[in-house]
């Protein structure tokens, strides 16, 4: 068992002939939080869905290299994706619990398809479990049935990290999880994937670097494609070894 | 009007214009079409307008030809349309057109004017008569050609089939269920009859066939003119059972015969000629068993003093006097298919050269339309008495 | 002054329009008043038996005339039930193969041809319904149900000519799915790319996911049904050629029917020798008339009460 | 790692059905065009060129497809300039109650059965004018044409950017003018295909048609107060008969309208993005 959650190893990713993501090396340990910054539109949301091949759903997009999770290259021949996206869980930018099933349904969905529970209440248990985790339990117990529409846009978000963590993957991905929902909620957001570090690796994608100053512990720096610089995050922080960090950091960047 | 021909002309515009500009003090927004793509389907679209202009202006038109529509039943079909292209041939300036639809709706076309010559199986009946007479108009109808109904049936394997006219009834009321009961096989002696049941293929639409035929039901069988009787449409024992099929039209009731083994229908002879159906031996008025052709229709024909009212009277004409006809060759089942035509009181419904066309047309099929080179297999021309009869209304015909 | 003043915001715009919206406005009131002033006298004679009993006494003597028009209406769903059951499965796949699979070339093709079914003459798909369709059916479908299935009371009768409620439906379904897959088609395409990353990201498989997505189109998929009966019910010239035109309300599919359309596109032209037809077949129509309203307006409800409730 | 075998399956499985059952819903119209062609082409290759010209005694078609140009010219001349200015309003007020009722009131009419307004028509124009006529099939056909024609003319201009009408009125333009001149121009690349297809679509039209036009075969159209033929009217004739040499006029005849609707619906399609049909 490697000591990383993720290596990723000269990762070359195409939309057609645009060459978006450039040679990326990356090694992310287990249990941390490790930010992945860098403005917008420089590749991080591209790179991040290929660590769980929703690349695959893109027919333009091409990937070489490699991506090893606990070790195991997820884009070897006999690798399943299907398995890949349940070990890796992932938070969008924009809340999407499905809005035409209930909260109960948004996260019995994935743990009923993919049979990680053998019984009713086993489930409910979980699903108990995984709002609880998630801090939306108080809120939410009593209308379990309602459908998602009612939620504010914090609570549809957590009530997707519930759905994420409910399935117990070993990889929690998110992809500027707070960029669609106002300060309060995104407060709870942040409060929990510190809450959740403990038990989960969890990479974070964000524009924003205070939010990657609060709540990680390794940052990477991209900037158009490449790798810029990457390490702990007070170092980076404090004593950026390029010129371009420095210059993002400070808000200098556009 | 106006708002109309604004509307048009904006269209046009709109369809000229090729640039727009438009200054705005602020800022200053051009708008150009996309001029290159749109060259060439512009170029299509004009195009099309000219041929569709020069297609309505430069093809041939029908001047100089009086167009005459015919419109109604199909028991005579084959013949009119024979008529209509030999009668063509040497009077180029007269077109017939010729439309289908049925007996009622050649009723119906004439009462509204929509046709010029109608057709009719039967004869009309007293109540549409009056409606006839209402339009102000003197209505005259006459026989144009004789028919015979003839039952059909599809038995693999068997060519001739006698059927006498206590059999054929039980056939038709559901008594007979299968092909091989006694009823049958004892007209039929030495002819292996299959054991399926018999499916009764009729008519869907109003049909003068159907009248003419359930007309000889009923005067042959008393179970039948009791419980069904007769009409354009009944309603047929048959279908109750589960045995019973419609087809539309004699062409729909020909098809369904055709596809489906051991059915059996009645319908007009020719048909059975063009479609090469087995025609079913009926007995007749004598105890004979009748093939229908040419000689035993004729023979019908001939047997009957024909009772034929003027052409002014129609209504009163008896659609069962060819029905049954005495005689050792005469085939039961044998009618007149009648037209229809205004005597157009001052130029009521035709114009002038639609009143000559109409007179020599109908001349001419009542003369050298009767002769044999003329007519078509499956019918057989009129007794020259009957004949006079349309000759009468087609000299009564006004020309305005 | 002030009638000048309300003329004045009458503008030239509303000058040249309002005439023309007014006229189709009346058109269609007009249609509609047509529909019941003709129709008022079948239900004086019969009341509303015209709809509910099958008989069809034509009679040139007017007392013994008597029309219940039910084969009509119940062979008009039958066929209308049965298209929908073939277009409905064609539709979904045919959008979900376009929007999530069929490579950008052939998704062109498939839409030209989908658009090209749509337009394409109604009378082509008579004839070759007709001429093809019907005989094909009956040989390779029927004969073999009838064979192996006659045990299902419904299928007990032998198919005979194979014109019947059965062809006329499936025909039906051919024509009416390019309209039904058009507005699944959409609805389905609409769907945030967020929500299909979502349900994949949870390790679901092609087939799990598509199910989850097709359920949040679900409304969408109804009202696509509903214009799909809509138009089905409506059609007339191929669905007469090849239903079989018989007075029969049965179960059995393979029997011949009538349709409300099919009913007056071949009674109406020998209606008016009779005295009271003609009233019968435009109460035909005007119901006919009204469950196409009907139809059509609950379609359109389902369709934009979605749209609202989507765009959350 | 292949643990999910029943769940791999059902997936293939499912993705086999998807494939087959899309592949079997365009097939119907490959199989039509192949048995039109092949049933058609026989009919006309041996009549000839007068199977487009001459009568139907001759052996041709001429005045059914003289008769479709007719219905479609005038369907067009009666139901353009309205639908048109309909579309125009539709577009112009989408939140007023009339505009909006006059949406829907487009869409309930694209659905209506189209038999219905061949038996009115019969109504309100054969039996008064006591002939069947050129004029009432071209009126039916207008009826049908007419919101089509305005769902085109709604959804083109409304794809339009707002700046072009904040520019035109910005320096003073009315809206009659804004609307007709300038907007209606740059839209006009999607009003004319829209209303095209539209046309090509009605031209195709039977059911209106049974008991307004009439038919004429024999002779060529002359008046537009008398009747008049059409392709799809005589097909449906032709069908009915019994004859096989009817029905070879009637695929020949199949195959002439198939022709056109394909010529002129093909460019028409692959210039506009989607079609409302």
């Amino acid at each position: 068992m490697s000591k990383y959650a993720i290596e990723v190893e000269n990762l070359n990713i195409y939309y057609g002939n645009n060459h978006v993501i450039k040679g990326i090396n990356l090694k992310i340990p287990q249990k941390t939080v490790f930010a992945i910054m860098g403005p917008s539109g420089c590749g991080k949301s591209t790179m991040l869905r290929s660590f769980n091949r929703l690349l695959d759903l893109n027919k333009n997009a091409r990937v070489t290299g490699s991506v090893r999770l606990f070790g195991r290259d997820i884009y070897a021949g006999d690798i399943d994706s299907v398995e890949v996206r349940r070990e890796v869980g992932m938070v969008f930018q924009y809340p999407n619990p499905f809005p035409h099933l209930s909260i109960y349904d948004n996260i019995a969905l994935g743990l009923k398809m993919n049979k990680l529970v053998k019984s009713a209440e086993e489930l409910e248990g979980r699903i108990e479990w995984a709002l609880k985790k998630a801090g939306l339990w108080e809120e939410v117990k009593h209308r379990l049935n309602d459908y998602p529409s009612g939620l504010s846009g914090g609570q549809r978000q957590r009530l997707v990290i519930a759905r994420v963590i409910a399935m117990k993957p070993k990889v929690i991905m998110m992809d500027e999880p707070t960029a669609n929902i106002d300060p309060v909620g995104s407060k709870k957001v942040e409060d929990l994937i510190f809450e959740l570090k403990k038990d989960y690796t969890i990479v974070l994608v964000t524009h924003n670097p205070a939010q990657a100053a609060r709540v990680s512990d390794y940052v990477a720096f991209i900037y158009l494609g490449e790798l810029v610089e990457t390490g702990e995050t007070g170092k980076i922080f404090t004593a950026p070894g390029s010129k371009l960090t420095e210059k993002y950091l400070t808000g200098k960047l556009v | 009007m106006f708002l109309y021909s604004s509307i048009v002309l904006l269209c046009a515009y709109i369809f000229y214009v090729e640039k727009i500009y438009i200054y705005d003090v602020n800022c200053e927004v051009e708008v150009k079409l996309m001029r290159t793509s749109w060259k060439v389907s512009r170029v299509a679209f004009a195009l099309l307008i000219v041929v569709f202009i020069a297609a309505i202006f430069m093809w041939p038109h029908g001047a100089g030809a009086t167009t005459i529509r015919t419109t109604g039943a199909t028991f005579p079909q084959y013949q009119i349309q024979k008529w209509i292209t030999e009668y063509q041939k040497n009077h180029t300036d007269v077109k017939i057109e010729y439309e289908g639809g049925g007996s009622g709706h050649g009723q119906e076309t004439f009462l509204q004017g929509l046709t010029q010559i109608g057709r009719s199986d039967p004869p009309v009946t007293l109540d549409v008569w009056n409606r006839f007479i209402s339009t102000g108009d003197q209505p005259f109808q006459f026989p144009e050609i004789v028919g015979a109904v003839v039952v059909s049936y599809n038995l693999p394997g068997i060519s001739h089939l006698n059927l006498s006219q206590d059999t054929l009834g039980g056939i038709f009321i559901g008594s007979i269920e299968y092909w091989d009961n006694y009823r049958i096989a004892r007209d039929n002696p030495g002819i292996h009859l299959p054991h399926q049941k018999i499916i009764v293929v009729h008519r869907s639409d109003a049909s003068g066939t159907t009248d003419i035929f359930t007309t000889y039901l009923s005067l042959i069988n008393r179970t039948w003119a009791k419980e069904v009787g007769s009409g354009k449409t009944v309603n047929w024992p048959t279908d109750k059972i589960g045995r019973g099929l419609a087809g539309n039209g004699n062409p729909g009731v020909v098809a369904i015969l055709k596809q489906t083994k051991y059915s059996i229908c009645y319908t007009e002879l020719s048909y059975a000629i063009n479609e090469k159906l087995s025609t079913a031996a009926l007995e007749n008025r004598d105890g004979n068993f009748v093939e229908p052709t040419e000689k035993t229709i004729r023979a019908a024909v001939s047997k009957v003093s024909s009772d034929i009212p003027p052409p002014n009277e129609g209504y009163r004409e008896n659609i069962s006097q060819l029905l049954n006809a005495p005689g050792n060759e005469s085939y039961p089942i044998v009618a007149f298919t009648h037209l229809l035509v205004w005597k157009n009181i001052n130029g009521k419904h035709y114009t002038k050269e639609e009143a000559i066309a109409i007179k020599e047309f109908l001349k001419w099929i009542l003369t050298d339309g009767q002769k044999p080179e003329n007519l078509t297999p499956g019918y057989v021309g009129l007794p020259r008495n009957v004949a006079e009869i349309g000759l009468k209304a087609a000299s009564q015909i006004e020309v305005p | 002054m002030r009638t000048l003043k309300k003329f004045a915001k009458f503008d030239r715009f509303d000058f040249l329009t309002y005439p023309a919206v007014l006229f189709v406005f009346l058109l269609f009131t007009w249609m509609l008043v047509v529909y019941v002033t003709n129709s008022i006298p079948a239900f004086q004679r019969e009341g509303w038996n015209v709809y509910f009993t099958n008989v069809w006494n034509a009679s040139e003597c007017p007392d013994k005339e008597y029309y219940g028009i039910l084969a009509a209406i119940w062979g008009s769903l039958y066929t209308s039930i049965i298209a929908l059951l073939v277009a409905l499965p064609l539709s979904i796949s045919y959008s979900i193969f376009v929007v999530d699979y069929a490579p950008k070339r052939l998704r062109g093709i498939l839409e030209i041809t989908s658009d090209i079914m749509a337009g394409l003459p109604t009378i082509i798909y008579g004839i070759w319904g007709a001429f093809f369709l019907v005989p094909f059916l009956k040989e390779w479908v029927m004969m073999p149900v009838y064979d192996y299935l006659s045990f299902i009371p419904i299928f007990s009768q032998k198919p005979v000519s194979g014109f019947s409620f059965f062809s006329a439906g499936v025909l039906l379904g051919i024509m009416i799915t390019p309209f039904v897959s058009a507005v699944v088609r959409e609805a389905y395409a609409t769907i945030p790319h967020t929500y299909r990353e979502a349900a994949y990201s949870l390790g679901l498989t092609r087939y799990e996911a598509t199910k989850i997505l097709v359920g949040y189109v679900k409304p969408a998929m109804i009202s696509g049904t509903i214009l799909g009966f809509g138009r089905a019910i409506g059609e007339t010239v191929a669905v007469s050629l090849v239903v079989g035109n018989a007075f029969n309300v049965s179960a059995d599919p393979f029997s011949p029917g009538y349709t409300i359309s099919s009913l007056i596109a071949t009674q109406y032209g020998n209606s008016f020798i009779y005295t009271h037809m003609t009233s019968v077949l435009y109460a035909a129509g005007l119901f006919l008339f009204l469950v196409g309203l009907v139809i059509t307006l609950l379609g359109m409800y389902v369709l934009r009460r979605w749209k609202k409730n989507v765009s959350i | 790692m292949y643990q999910f075998d029943m769940r791999r399956i059902k997936e293939y499985s499912f993705l086999g059905v998807i494939c087959i059952l899309s592949f079997l819903m365009i097939f119907p119209l490959f199989h039509i065009i192949f048995t039109v062609f092949a049933d058609g082409i026989g009919t006309l290759v041996s009549t000839g060129p007068v199977f487009i010209t001459g009568t139907l005694d001759e052996g041709g078609i001429g005045p059914a497809i003289l008769g479709t140009i007719i219905l479609a010219f005038f369907a067009s001349l009666i139901g353009i300039p309205i639908a048109f200015a309909v579309g125009v309003y539709a577009y112009e007020y989408p939140h007023s109650v009339i505009g909006k009722a006059t949406t829907a009131l487009l869409e309930i009419t694209q659905e209506f059965p189209t038999i219905l307004v061949g038996l009115f028509v019969t109504q309100i124009l054969v039996l008064p004018m006591g002939t069947y006529s050129a004029i009432a099939g071209a009126f039916a056909l207008a009826i049908i044409l007419m919101p089509y024609v305005a769902v085109y003319t709604k959804e083109a201009m409304s794809q339009i950017p707002f700046t072009f009408r904040e520019a035109a009125f910005s320096i003073g333009v009315p809206k009659v003018k804004t609307v007709f001149l300038i907007i209606a121009p740059i839209a006009k690349r999607g009003i004319l295909t829209g209303l095209l297809i539209s046309v090509a679509k009605v031209a195709g039209e039977t059911a209106p048609l049974l008991f307004t036009a009439g038919g004429l075969y024999q002779t060529y159209p002359d008046s537009l107060t008398q009747p008049v033929g059409a392709i799809p009217l005589l097909i449906y004739t032709l069908v009915q008969s019994p004859s096989p040499a009817d029905h070879a006029m009637a695929w020949g005849a199949s195959l002439v309208l198939l022709l056109i609707f394909l010529a002129a619906f093909i460019p028409l399609r692959l210039s506009i993005k989607e079609v409302r049909l």
